[in-house]
C-alpha cells in the first residue's frame, strides 16, 4: 500500500474534480464525497502507516519537465515514519471535521463550495506531507494558502470574513516569499531540491555552513508565515472569522501544523546549523508566552482558541529549535487532536447562541453536557495536566528545554498561561448563569459523534510518547530507540504550574462570576490594555505601511518629480528639439518605414555578401 | 487480411482489386512505369466519382421516403416503381433548366464557388480506405488530410455567398463559416481519440488497430467521442438540426439562393457526397471501417457509411432546427470540452496501457 | 522508354512552385480584395503541395487545417465586417508602389544569389521520407518544450487580445 | 565561387530555398505596395510561408536527417494564426474608429 500512497491524497482531489464538474449541484453528494474519501484516504493511511511500522519506506519521484542538460524538474512522494503519522492526523482528524460539518453547516448557501475547498485542502494538505522535495512541497504550500483563503473568506459577504481571507493570503506570502528565497538558495548551493539529497549534502559539507543557516532561515521565515509564529501571526486570529469547523481543521490541526510540518522534515538539515536552530527556539519560546498572554483577554471564544494555537505551535518550534523533533512532532500529533476537539465544542456552543463572545454565553454545562466534558478534557489536556495527552507531548517539550533556563522560564510560565485562559473559558462558558439568550435547537447527531469520537485520542494518544512503553512514537519518528526524556522533577513541577493557572482562572471567573477580573483589569489598566490591543501589533503594521512605506514613497515621488523627472524631461525636451527637424521623415506611413527598413537590410546583405558574390572568398 | 474470411469467388469478394491488377497487368504491358499507375489512378478516381454521384441519387431517394415516412406522409412515389427514379428525374430537371447568374454577381467567383464546394469533397473518397490495400491513396497522415481537404468547403460557401452579391447569400455564408469553424475543433479533436489510440494517423493504421474491438466500444472514452464526432459531423455537413445556413425562414435558402440548374446541382451533390463521407469516415474512425464477417470488405464500409446516414436522416426527421445562439454555445461550451476532457483521458489511458506514465 | 520518378516530382514541384508564386502575384494584383483572399488560398494550398514534395506530409496537412481551414476563414470575416470602398486605388502611390518593388526584387536576389553561390554541405540528394509526425511530437515535448510552453501563452495573450480589441463598447 | 542556377532535376535544396526566397519577396512587394490594411496582412502570411518552405527544405535535406526546420515551421504557422487573429481585430478596431482599412490614412502619428 505504502508503495501507492498517493492514492491517499489522489482521493480528495478526485472528490474535488467531481464536485467542481458536476456534484455541486446535490448538496448531499457533494458532503458524502468528501467524507468517502477522505474515510477511504483514513483507511489507506492507517495500512501505510502499519506497513511503515514495518520497516516499508518508499521514495518515487518521475520527471515533470526534462529540459535539457541536468537542469530538469521532477515530481515526487517519499513515505517515511514523519509522513506516514502526518498522514493519519491529516486524513483522521480531517475525517471527523468533514462530519461535523455535516450538521454545522447546514442550511449555508455555499455547502457545495464548502465541501470543494475542504477537500481541495485536504488534497493540498496530504500533498505536502507526501512530497519528497522541497519544490513539490512549495506547490501544496502555496495550494494550502489559497484553499486557507477560499475557506476562511467562506462567507465573503461579510467584510470582515473577506478582509480576513485577505489578511491570511497576503500576510502568510510575506513568509512563502523568503521560503521560494531559500530554495533556490538552498538549489544554488546543493544542486537538488530533494530531501535526501539535501540531506546528504548537508551531511558531506557540501554546503558552506553560512549558506546552510541563511537558507533554513529562508525557509523557517516559511513556516513563520504558515504556522503563524511572532511576528506574522497576526492573521491567524483575524482567520476566525471563516466557518468554525474550518478553525478546526486549518486553524488548529493541518494547516497551520504545515510550517511546523516542514521544520520538522528539514530538521536534519537544521541540526547542521546552531545559529538557526537558536533562532527557530527563541521565536517559538517567545510566540508561546507572547500568544499565551492576548489569549488571556480576549472574548471571542474563538479568539481564545487562536491565539492558544499559535502558541502551541511556538511550542512545537521550540522543541524542534532544540532538535528534539520528535517530541516538536509529538506534541503536533497531540494537539491536532485536542484542538480539534476544543474547536468543535466552540463551534457547538457557538451554534446555540449564535455569537462568539464569551460574556454573552454562561451556564452552557446544562445544555451542552457533551460539549462541557469533551471542553474540560481537552483543556486538560491541554493544560498538560496528568495524565491526558498533552502532559507527555508537553513534558517531553519542557525536558528538552531544562537545559536552556530561559527558555524553560518562558515555556513554564506559558504552561500557567495556557492553563488560566483555557479555564477561564470553561468557566465563562459552561459554568454560572446564563448571560445570553440561547436559540434551543437540538444538536445535530452529525456534530455530536465527532466530538464524543475525538474525547479518545485527546486522553490516549499521550501514551504513544510515553516512557513507561518506551516512547514508541518517538522511536519510530527517530528511527532509533529514542531515550525518553522525562524527568519527573520537570514533569511534577509544570503539573503544579498547571493547577496553579486554573486555580487563578478559579480566583478570577469561578462560577461564572466575572467581578474579580474586572478588578484586576482596572488595576493594572496600562497593562490589560496592552493585551487587549494584541500589543499593538495590528496598529504597528498599520503604522508601518501608512507611514514609514507611505513616507518612503512620498520621499521617493519628490525625488522622482524634482530630479529624476526633471533629467528625463530635459532629455526629451533635447530629443523634441533635435526631432524637430528629423520630423519630416516622419511620415506616420508605416510602409515607408518598412520599406526603409528592408532598404537597409538589403544594404547590408550585400555589403557583408560583396566579396562572396565577387568569388573572391 | 479479413476478407480472406468473405466464402464468395474472389470475383465477388476482392472485384477491384482484381480489376485494378488486371487493368494494370494489361497496361504495364504496352506502356512504361509510371504510366500504368497513374492511369489506374485517374480510372480509379472516374469510378469512384460515378459510384458517388449514384449513391447521391441513391440518398436523396432514401432520404425523402425516409422523412415522409417519420412524417406519415407518402413521400414521392410516382416516378417508378415506389418513386425509385424520382431522382433521375430530378437531376435531368436541374440539368435542362436556365442557368442563371445575377447582373451584380461577381461572375469568376460565381462559377468557381461550386467546384471549390465539389471538388475538395469529391477528394476526400480518394483517401477513405474501401478494403485492405484498397486506396487510391493511402498516406500517413491521412486522417489529418481528410479534415484539411474538408475545410475547404467552408471556403467554396462564403465564396459562393459573397459572390452572388445578395445580403442573405452573404448572410448565408458568414453563418456556415461561423458554424464550420466552431465545430471543426471538436470534430478534429475527438478525431484524434482512435489516432491516440491506434498510435498512427493513416486510415489504414486506424483501421487494422480495430481488429479486435471497435473504437466506439473502447470505454469509456469510445462512446463519447463518437457522439461527438457524430454531432460536429452533423453540424460540418449543415444537415438538421444544424442547417441553420440554409434556413429558408430566415435568410432565404442561405449561400445558395442565387444558383440555379446545373450550379445549384453541383452544391447538392456535394452537400450528399459529405453526408455520406462523414459517415464513412465515422465508419473508419470508430466503426472498425471495412472489417465484418462474411461479407466482402468493400460492402461493410458502404454498409457502415450507408447506417450512419440513415441515423442523420433520422435525425433529420426528428429534431427541431437550432437558434443560432445554442448552436454557438452548444460547440464551444458543450462539445469542445467535452471532447477535450475524452482527448485526455484517452491519452492518460494510452499512456497507462503502454506504462509509460512514471 | 521509362520516365524516371525525378522527373514527376520535378513536375509536381514546378507546378506547385509556380501556382505558389502566380496566386502571391496574383494576390497583389488583383483589385478585388475579395479575389485577393481566394488567390491568397491558391498560395497557401500550392505550398502545402511543396511540402509534401519536400517530404513532410504532417506539416502539409497541418498548412492546410490551419491556414485554408482557420486562417483563411478569418480573413475572409474580417473582409466582410469591413466593407471595402472599391473608389481608391489598391495600391499605394506610385512611388511608394514602384519604390517597395524594387527593394523586393533586390531582396530577391541578394537571397537568391547568396543561397546559390553557397557552398551546402552535409545535404542530401533526395528529401528523406520518413514518417515524422511522431518525431516532431516527441521532440515538441522534449527539446522543444519551452518555445512550446512559451507559444501556447503567446496563444492565450492573442487570443485575450483579439476579443478585448475587437469587442464592441 | 559565383552563383549558378542549380539542373531543371532532380529537385535539390536550392529549388526549395529559390521558391522560399520567392514567395518572402513577392509577400514583401505586397506589404509594401498595397494600401488594403487586410491585403497586407495576407501579403505577410505569404512572406511566412515563404520562410517555412525554406524552413522545410532545410529539414528535408539536411543530412543526417534534422527536424528542427519542422519543427519550427509548426511554430511559424501558430504564430502566423495568431497573429491573424490580433491583425484582424486591430483592423475592425481601426474601421470602426475611421470607417476605412487603407493604412495610407491611418497616419496619426506623422511627424
Amino acid at each position: 500500500m505504502s508503495q501507492n500512497a498517493w492514492i491517499v491524497a489522489a482521493l480528495p482531489l478526485a472528490s474535488f474534480l467531481l464536485i467542481a464538474a458536476g456534484a455541486r449541484r446535490s448538496e448531499r453528494a457533494s458532503a458524502w464525497l468528501t467524507i468517502i474519501s477522505i474515510g477511504l484516504g483514513a483507511g489507506i493511511s492507517g495500512l501505510v502507516l502499519a506497513e511503515v511500522a514495518g520497516g516499508a519506506r518508499v521514495q518515487q519521484s518521475f520527471a515533470w519537465l526534462p529540459l535539457s542538460g541536468a537542469f530538469g524538474l521532477s515530481l515526487g512522494f517519499q513515505v517515511d515514519p514523519l509522513t506516514a503519522t502526518m498522514l493519519v492526523v491529516v486524513t483522521s482528524v480531517s475525517l471527523l471535521v468533514q462530519i461535523y460539518s455535516l450538521g454545522y453547516m447546514r442550511g449555508d448557501a455555499g455547502y457545495s463550495r464548502y465541501f470543494a475547498a475542504m477537500s481541495l485542502f485536504t488534497f493540498s494538505m496530504l500533498g505536502l506531507v507526501l512530497a519528497n522535495s522541497l519544490l513539490t512541497i512549495y506547490l501544496f504550500w502555496e495550494l494550502v494558502g489559497l484553499c486557507s483563503y477560499l475557506l476562511i473568506g467562506h462567507w465573503h459577504e461579510r467584510p470582515e470574513a473577506a478582509a480576513a481571507a485577505k489578511k491570511a493570503f497576503i500576510v502568510t506570502r510575506f513568509g512563502d516569499f523568503a521560503f521560494l528565497l531559500g530554495i533556490l538558495f538552498l538549489y544554488w548551493h546543493a544542486g537538488t531540491v530533494d530531501f535526501t539529497g539535501l540531506e546528504q549534502a548537508a551531511a558531506a559539507g557540501r554546503i558552506p555552513a553560512a549558506a546552510l543557516t541563511v537558507g533554513m532561515l529562508l525557509v523557517f521565515c516559511g513556516a513563520v508565515g504558515k504556522s503563524a509564529q511572532f511576528p506574522l501571526h497576526v492573521w491567524l486570529p483575524d482567520a476566525m472569522e471563516g466557518p468554525t469547523p474550518v478553525s478546526a481543521l486549518i486553524h488548529a490541526a493541518t494547516m497551520v501544523a504545515a510550517g511546523v510540518y516542514l521544520m520538522a522534515r528539514t530538521s536534519p538539515l537544521l541540526e547542521h546549523s546552531a545559529t538557526a536552530m537558536l533562532v527557530v527556539a527563541g521565536v517559538g519560546g517567545f510566540t508561546a508566552i507572547f500568544a499565551a498572554t492576548m489569549g488571556l483577554v480576549a472574548n471571542d471564544i474563538k479568539r481564545v482558541l487562536a491565539y492558544s494555537t499559535v502558541s502551541q505551535l511556538g511550542y512545537m518550534m521550540l522543541a524542534i529549535g532544540l532538535g528534539a523533533m520528535a517530541a516538536g512532532v509529538f506534541h503536533l500529533f497531540n494537539h491536532a487532536f485536542f484542538k480539534a476537539l476544543l474547536f468543535l465544542c466552540a463551534g457547538s456552543v457557538i451554534h446555540l447562541m449564535n455569537t462568539n463572545d464569551m460574556f454573552e454565553m454562561g451556564g452552557l454545562r446544562r445544555q451542552r453536557p457533551l460539549a462541557f466534558w469533551a471542553t474540560t478534557i481537552a483543556a486538560l489536556s491541554l493544560a498538560g495536566v496528568f495524565p491526558l495527552s498533552g502532559f507527555w507531548s508537553k513534558d517531553e517539550i519542557l525536558a528538552a528545554a531544562s537545559a536552556q533556563p530561559l527558555l524553560f522560564a518562558a515555556a513554564l510560565v506559558t504552561v500557567f498561561l495556557t492553563a488560566t485562559y483555557m479555564f477561564r473559558v470553561i468557566f465563562l462558558t459552561f459554568l454560572g448563569s446564563p448571560r445570553g439568550h440561547a436559540h434551543e435547537h437540538p444538536e445535530p447527531v452529525s456534530m455530536a459523534i465527532p466530538l464524543a469520537v475525538l474525547i479518545v485520542p485527546s486522553i490516549l494518544t499521550g501514551l504513544l510518547g510515553a516512557p513507561m512503553v518506551g516512547n514508541p512514537l518517538g522511536s519510530f519518528l527517530e528511527g532509533q530507540a529514542a531515550h525518553a526524556e522525562f524527568d519527573p522533577t520537570v514533569a511534577a513541577l509544570s503539573t503544579a504550574v498547571a493547577l496553579g493557572g486554573i486555580l487563578f482562572a478559579w480566583a478570577l471567573y469561578g462560577g461564572g462570576k466575572t467581578e474579580p477580573a474586572a478588578r484586576l483589569a482596572a488595576q493594572f489598566r496600562p497593562a490589560h490594555q496592552l493585551l487587549v490591543n494584541r500589543y499593538y501589533m495590528d496598529h504597528l503594521y498599520d503604522w508601518l505601511v501608512r507611514r514609514v512605506v507611505l513616507g518612503i514613497g512620498w520621499i521617493a515621488n519628490r525625488i522622482d518629480l524634482g530630479l529624476i523627472d526633471w533629467m528625463v524631461n530635459s532629455v526629451g525636451a533635447a530629443a523634441v528639439a533635435a526631432g524637430g527637424s528629423l520630423r519630416r521623415i516622419q511620415s506616420g506611413q508605416v510602409q515607408t518605414y518598412a520599406w526603409a527598413f528592408f532598404a537597409g537590410a538589403v544594404t547590408l546583405a550585400v555589403v557583408a555578401a560583396w566579396p562572396m558574390l565577387m568569388g573572391t572568398r | 487480411m479479413s476478407f480472406l474470411s468473405c466464402p464468395f469467388p474472389a470475383l465477388v469478394c476482392n472485384p477491384f482489386g482484381l480489376a485494378r491488377d488486371g487493368i494494370y497487368g494489361l497496361l504495364a504491358a504496352i506502356v512504361p512505369e509510371p504510366l500504368p499507375t497513374v492511369a489506374l489512378t485517374v480510372l480509379g478516381i472516374a469510378m469512384l466519382i460515378a459510384i458517388i454521384a449514384l449513391t447521391v441519387m441513391s440518398q436523396v431517394w432514401v432520404e425523402r421516403r425516409a422523412v415522409a415516412f417519420l412524417q406519415e406522409r407518402l413521400g414521392p412515389n410516382r416516378v417508378g416503381p415506389a418513386g425509385v427514379l424520382q431522382s433521375v428525374a430530378d437531376v435531368l430537371k436541374l440539368l435542362l433548366k436556365e442557368d442563371l447568374i445575377p447582373f451584380k454577381a461577381d461572375r469568376a467567383t460565381f462559377v468557381v464557388a461550386p467546384l471549390v464546394v465539389l471538388v475538395p469533397s469529391l477528394s476526400v473518397w480518394s483517401l477513405i480506405p474501401w478494403g485492405p490495400g484498397l486506396a487510391i491513396a493511402d498516406v500517413n497522415v491521412g486522417i489529418l488530410l481528410v479534415l484539411a481537404i474538408g475545410s475547404f468547403t467552408t471556403l467554396g460557401i462564403l465564396a459562393a455567398g459573397w459572390a452572388s452579391a445578395n445580403k442573405y447569400s452573404l448572410l448565408g455564408g458568414m453563418r456556415v463559416a461561423a458554424q464550420l469553424i466552431s465545430y471543426e475543433v471538436p470534430l478534429v479533436v475527438s478525431a484524434l481519440v482512435p489516432v491516440l489510440w491506434a498510435g498512427t494517423a493513416s486510415l489504414q493504421g486506424i483501421i487494422e488497430s480495430q481488429a479486435t474491438v471497435w473504437n466506439v466500444f473502447v470505454l469509456p472514452v469510445g462512446p463519447i467521442a463518437f457522439l461527438v464526432f457524430l454531432i460536429a459531423g452533423i453540424a460540418e455537413v449543415n444537415r438538421s438540426p444544424f442547417d441553420l445556413p440554409e434556413a429558408e425562414s430566415e435568410i432565404v435558402a442561405g449561400f445558395h439562393t442565387e444558383y440555379s440548374g446545373m450550379r445549384f446541382a453541383l452544391f447538392f451533390l456535394a452537400e450528399y457526397s459529405n453526408s455520406l463521407a462523414i459517415g464513412a469516415l465515422a465508419a473508419v474512425l470508430f466503426l472498425g471501417g471495412w472489417q465484418g464477417p462474411i461479407l466482402p470488405p468493400y460492402v461493410w464500409l458502404f454498409f457502415k457509411a450507408y447506417a450512419v446516414f440513415l441515423i442523420l436522416v433520422w435525425i433529420r426527421g426528428t429534431l427541431p432546427r437550432l437558434r443560432y445562439d445554442q448552436l454557438m454555445h452548444f460547440g464551444w461550451k458543450v462539445a469542445l470540452p467535452i471532447s477535450l476532457v475524452t482527448l485526455g483521458a484517452t491519452a492518460v489511458l494510452v499512456s497507462a496501457v503502454q506504462g509509460t506514465a512514471a | 522508354m521509362v520516365i524516371p520518378m525525378e522527373l514527376l516530382v520535378a513536375g509536381g514541384f514546378y507546378t506547385f512552385a509556380a501556382a505558389a508564386i502566380a496566386g502571391a502575384i496574383s494576390l497583389i494584383i488583383a483589385r478585388n480584395v475579395f479575389h485577393s483572399a481566394l488567390f491568397l488560398t491558391l498560395t497557401l494550398a500550392s505550398a502545402g503541395g511543396v511540402f509534401v514534395i519536400l517530404g513532410a506530409d504532417f506539416l502539409a496537412a497541418v498548412q492546410l487545417l490551419i491556414y485554408v481551414g482557420a486562417v483563411m476563414i478569418l480573413i475572409l470575416f474580417g473582409l466582410m465586417l469591413t466593407p471595402q470602398d472599391v473608389e481608391l486605388p489598391n495600391l499605394s502611390t506610385p512611388g511608394q508602389a514602384i519604390s517597395g518593388a524594387i527593394v523586393a526584387a533586390a531582396i530577391f536576389v541578394v537571397s537568391a544569389a547568396t543561397l546559390l553561390s553557397a557552398q551546402w554541405s552535409g545535404t542530401a540528394a533526395e528529401p528523406s521520407d520518413v514518417a515524422t509526425t511522431e518525431q516532431i511530437g516527441v521532440s515538441l515535448f522534449t527539446t522543444f518544450v519551452l518555445p512550446f510552453e512559451i507559444a501556447s501563452v503567446l496563444f492565450l495573450v492573442a487570443m485575450i487580445g483579439a476579443i478585448v480589441i475587437a469587442r464592441e463598447r | 565561387m559565383p552563383p549558378s542556377l542549380p539542373p531543371l532535376y532532380p529537385i535539390t535544396l536550392q529549388h526549395g530555398l529559390l521558391l522560399g526566397a520567392a514567395l518572402f519577396s513577392v509577400g514583401l512587394a505586397g506589404v509594401l505596395a498595397k494600401r488594403n490594411a487586410i491585403v497586407i496582412l495576407m501579403a505577410v502570411e505569404v512572406m511566412l510561408n515563404g520562410v517555412n518552405v525554406t524552413f522545410v527544405a532545410f529539414a528535408g535535406y539536411l543530412q543526417p536527417p534534422v527536424l528542427t526546420g519542422q519543427v519550427f515551421a509548426v511554430f511559424v504557422i501558430a504564430v502566423a494564426a495568431a497573429e491573424a487573429a490580433v491583425g484582424l481585430a486591430i483592423i475592425i478596431a481601426i474601421y470602426r474608429l475611421r470607417q476605412t482599412v487603407q493604412v495610407d490614412k491611418a497616419d496619426e502619428l506623422r511627424g
